[in-house]
């Protein structure tokens, strides 16, 4: 593959402003598409070039393949960056993409497909050596039968309705006291459903936290792992909070399931950047799902690895093999990202709209990517992440003393904003003491609007 | 065109004005003397255009963009639907669809954008004369671009 | 200016509008001199006043920033010269030298206040009627701050 | 010494906010004290607490010793920081703040006043090692004898008037051949101009590069260099653009003279943080002199070793021991800093003046000080430095993109800066190679404003 020359970016907002800078660092011409929605956006004011392809709603614009191909022609781009989201896990665009003659700038279609399908991605992850929460093969005889897996895996666990869904015919077993009850009760309540009491078992994680490994990979066979990231940060699913490294992993842990993702990664055969998201409960790591793009998180990575993962990504894809080895990856100090929404800080409503002052907070070890500026109009069309503020200390301490003062300096006036919440978490003794799980965070914000309306 | 010949716009003094403006800060300027009169302004939200723009973004000189937003604003604009590439005739040796000053009907093909290698006709929205035709053949468009004004 | 010679603009005037713009505050002029007409306009900035305050600053209720502010304007304000610790009277068991509705004479002692263990009279500028004394004894004071009204 | 719990800031600008921004990052309380001029500043609305010292005029605000030790009693403050400039390196004032039982934030006023005495100073750093412009001792008999000097010097050498002064009796030799003539000459006029035909010898240096040594020393003994800043890009004495690692040394010549440093440091017993400025010339260093504060370009040297210097500057001053030793000290990357003036670009006039609209740039590797924002006001009355930017990179051309981008994307409407200067600046190819010493930039801005009127 040639050295790419000009990049179309296939997205909006802060990703596509984050690639945009990236390929401006190289040298490389970028192409900036937008709806009718974003003409004003900061990354197509500074594109070399933009195009309209559609009208606001993102199913004829930012989801549309047709259009997106044809900008990519008419502007002459010789590659493709999707960021996250939108067409990022398509594995069909991404075919259709290279069958036009341009680049991808991500992984191969098919490891988009594989990793797209559930049960084929968790047999592929199996095979390669990653673990997975443990199940049962095949039915479940009887209540000694469960106990004796319940046993092998380790209580609690579920035992769940083969035929199930929708929360019916699962029951838990806390202790191997349970198991025989909660065997009846689930075959009883699975028969009664759905006229199949068949169950199986697997194990169940009362309080994880989910830390993610998130690997590059070049075309020539080499793999590196760059550390972890823990997003237990959560609220419905939605990533608040990101930090790495993990307070709850120590560097052996770290290094060993690097090892073993680096591994996998290399059996697949996968190529550029991609994440392996894992449940993590008592020093056992369950995957959960590949991530086969850049994601929203990345820059935490970057501040602790020093390394810039677009720039990989775009070299990676110009089939340049990776500057470094396993070894070059120093991992220094902490960093921690804050989401910052366009959302009411306790009822969570979305709240766009034009920005009146805009002011980001500076200094040493921050960093801010977003496109909002001064007398923007955020569109409601979108996602509500309209910044993300990265901070590095030389310790969480610092790196949690750094994040307050400059939460402290962010003005974003004429929307409501995420600020308030997180200036909050950065009061939560259980946040300082890095003591959370992935239901921490739903708890917390309901706690705390609740003691807010005393 | 026109049977007099229309009094010839000085492009350097608009752009003196507009560089005027830019290096003050000024959002309008309104100037006359010997006969000619000039005001130029520049709206708040294109205030912004001094603004991060390391190499400058779409080429199109401030009149076009002009132009361009007064055939945006024509109730008689065909727009186009779609990103792709316009082309005024079936193939480069037939004559084009439509010409100025055509009369056209209700669902008449005005032009053809391709778009991932499908040629897509532009039909015409209404009954009328065409009174402009904004795009050349070959040239690329993008969503929302007006393309015929047909009144 | 010469009679017929080739129009132009004379920037120095526009630029000396402009200026006075930035001088004044106005957000628009109209000038016509000469046969020259000139009108320049600027959009208004808005006052950055919801500021990045992250921690509230010096701890003063708004109700006594405004009675501050009334008397930094009051023509009678005596102000404190330099930043330092003020007191009513010379020593804890004297009387204060002034209290409100006295008369007093031009560079009678109205406070002292205390700098670098040096203790700095400060005077009455004019002779007249003390009508408000804003500061108590042993407080601290700024540069600037508003001490006593005399009227 | 205990820990420091409040902090008078001495000092205004985007140094006050930077000290400001690492003492609330240490739990510190803040105090910011500001003439009238400055009551919008923006570290000022920041502080916890702020105290207006005087009138616009520096002398009676900023220069004032008595209205700042005051301040520093009403506010019950325990430690001051004096910033760079102003009062920093005034022997006198540091004395007065530790008399009045506050903390100087900064070395002891001795060495502070040693430092300030340019002869004494040269004498104390002979004698630590430190190397000087190699200078004859006593007058020069004859010809002969400075032709023995010169040889020994190397050429060129500059023949003085050890009376003289305003450039009068001096002569450059620029080879052996022109020794005698030089000689003759010089002494003809010291003797025309002061009544005495004594000269002595120094090696003169054509073309050095300003290159400086970063030092850091506790109250324990310990002594660390973070390597050199290279500060050649200077105009009338003014640096603009500063880098670190300096693109003319080699690991070995950065140890090396940082050996020299940190001993001579050692031996003087010279506290907190402090740099020594050299000209170097083919390889060889010469002490100009030393500042014993913060300087303006302290960032690259904290992005370059990862260390807080505003912080350690906090910390040896309440008496803690450095954390860290020689060897922890690793350098990584390379980052260039660009001073931003409210001055035009060309003709250098100051431009305060009140700010439109101001967007900082953000992103990977991206750091600005600066107390600006939309709507502040630059006052007449002080230095026009209105902002740094600087950035990191893994090296120094990724670092050069960087600042290519960043540069593009920063808005400061309202007034002229030096902005498109820099711009100018990153596109010469001898800023691109390295190429210069502390006259280049001189004459860069000469030619690049002649042929912009062509």
């Amino acid at each position: 593959m040639a050295m790419i020359e000009k990049v179309l970016i296939a997205n909006r907002g802060e990703i596509a402003l984050r690639i945009l800078r990236a390929c401006r660092e190289m040298g490389i011409q970028t192409v900036a598409v937008h709806s009718t929605a974003d003409v004003d956006a900061m990354h197509v004011r500074l594109a070399d070039e933009s195009v309209c392809i559609g009208p606001a709603a993102a199913k004829d614009s930012y989801l549309s393949i047709p259009a997106i191909l044809s900008a990519a022609t008419i502007s002459n781009a010789d590659a493709i960056h999707p960021g996250y989201g939108f067409l990022s896990e398509n594995a069909d665009f991404a075919e259709m993409v290279e069958e036009h003659g341009f680049t991808f700038i991500g992984p191969s279609p098919d490891h988009i497909r594989l990793m797209g399908d559930k049960i084929a991605a968790k047999a592929a992850v199996i095979e390669a050596g990653i673990p997975v929460v443990p199940g049962s093969t095949g039915a479940v005889r009887d209540a000694d039968h469960a106990l004796e897996i319940g046993k092998e895996f380790g209580f609690p666990v579920i035992v769940k309705a083969t035929a199930g869904g929708g929360g019916r015919g699962m029951k838990i077993a806390e202790t191997r006291d349970d198991i025989a009850d909660a065997f009846h009760f689930a075959r009883a309540e699975a028969l009664a459903a759905f006229g199949n009491g068949a169950v199986y078992i697997e194990k169940f994680l009362t309080k994880p936290r989910h830390i993610e490994v998130q690997v590059l990979a070049d075309n020539h066979g080499n793999v590196v792992h760059l550390g972890e990231r823990d997003c237990s940060l959560q609220r419905r699913h939605q990533k608040l909070v990101e930090e790495a490294p993990s307070p709850a992993l120590n560097a052996s842990q770290r290094a060993e399931i690097g090892e073993i993702v680096s591994k996998a990664i290399s059996k697949i055969g996968y190529r550029n950047v991609g994440t392996i998201e894992f449940l993590f409960e008592e020093g056992q790591f369950y995957f959960i799902e590949m991530n086969t793009r850049l994601q929203v998180e990345h820059p935490v990575t970057e501040a602790i690895c020093g390394i810039d993962l677009v720039r990989e990504m775009l070299r990676v894809a110009s089939g340049a093999p990776l500057g470094f080895s396993q070894a070059d990856i120093k991992f220094s100090g902490h960093a921690i990202e804050c989401r910052i929404n366009a959302e009411h800080p306790e009822t969570f409503l979305p709240s766009p709209g034009k920005v009146g002052d805009y002011h980001a907070p500076g200094g040493l070890g921050v960093r801010v990517d977003s496109g909002l500026y001064s007398g923007y109009t955020v569109p409601p069309h979108y996602d509500s992440m309209i910044a993300k503020l990265i901070v590095h200390g030389t310790n969480r301490n610092e790196c949690l003393m750094r994040l307050r003062r400059s939460l402290g300096e962010f003005v974003i006036d004429g929307l409501h904003t995420s600020i308030p919440l997180h200036q909050k978490l950065m009061e939560a003794t259980d946040f300082i003491n890095g003591d959370y799980d992935i239901h921490w965070l739903g708890r917390f914000v309901e706690k705390s609007n609740d003691s807010d309306d005393e | 065109m026109a049977k007099q010949p229309k009094p010839d716009i000085d492009e350097k003094l608009v752009r003196k004005l507009a560089s005027l403006m830019e290096e003050t800060g000024l959002t309008e300027i309104e100037y006359g003397v010997d006969g000619i009169n000039i005001r130029v302004s520049k709206s708040a939200n294109i205030a912004y255009s001094t603004a991060p723009v390391a190499a400058p973004a779409v080429p199109a000189a401030p009149v076009a963009l002009e132009q361009t937003t007064n055939a945006a604003a024509h109730p008689g604009t065909v727009k186009s639907p779609m990103v792709g590439v316009v082309y005024t005739s079936s193939d480069p040796d037939s004559p084009a669809f439509i010409t100025v000053g055509d009369t056209v009907s209700e669902g008449q093909t005005l032009l053809l954008i391709e778009a991932m290698k499908v040629f897509n006709p532009i039909l015409a929205p209404k009954a009328g004369r065409v009174t402009q035709i904004l795009v050349e053949s070959g040239s690329p468009v993008e969503f929302g671009e007006p393309l015929v004004i047909v009144e």
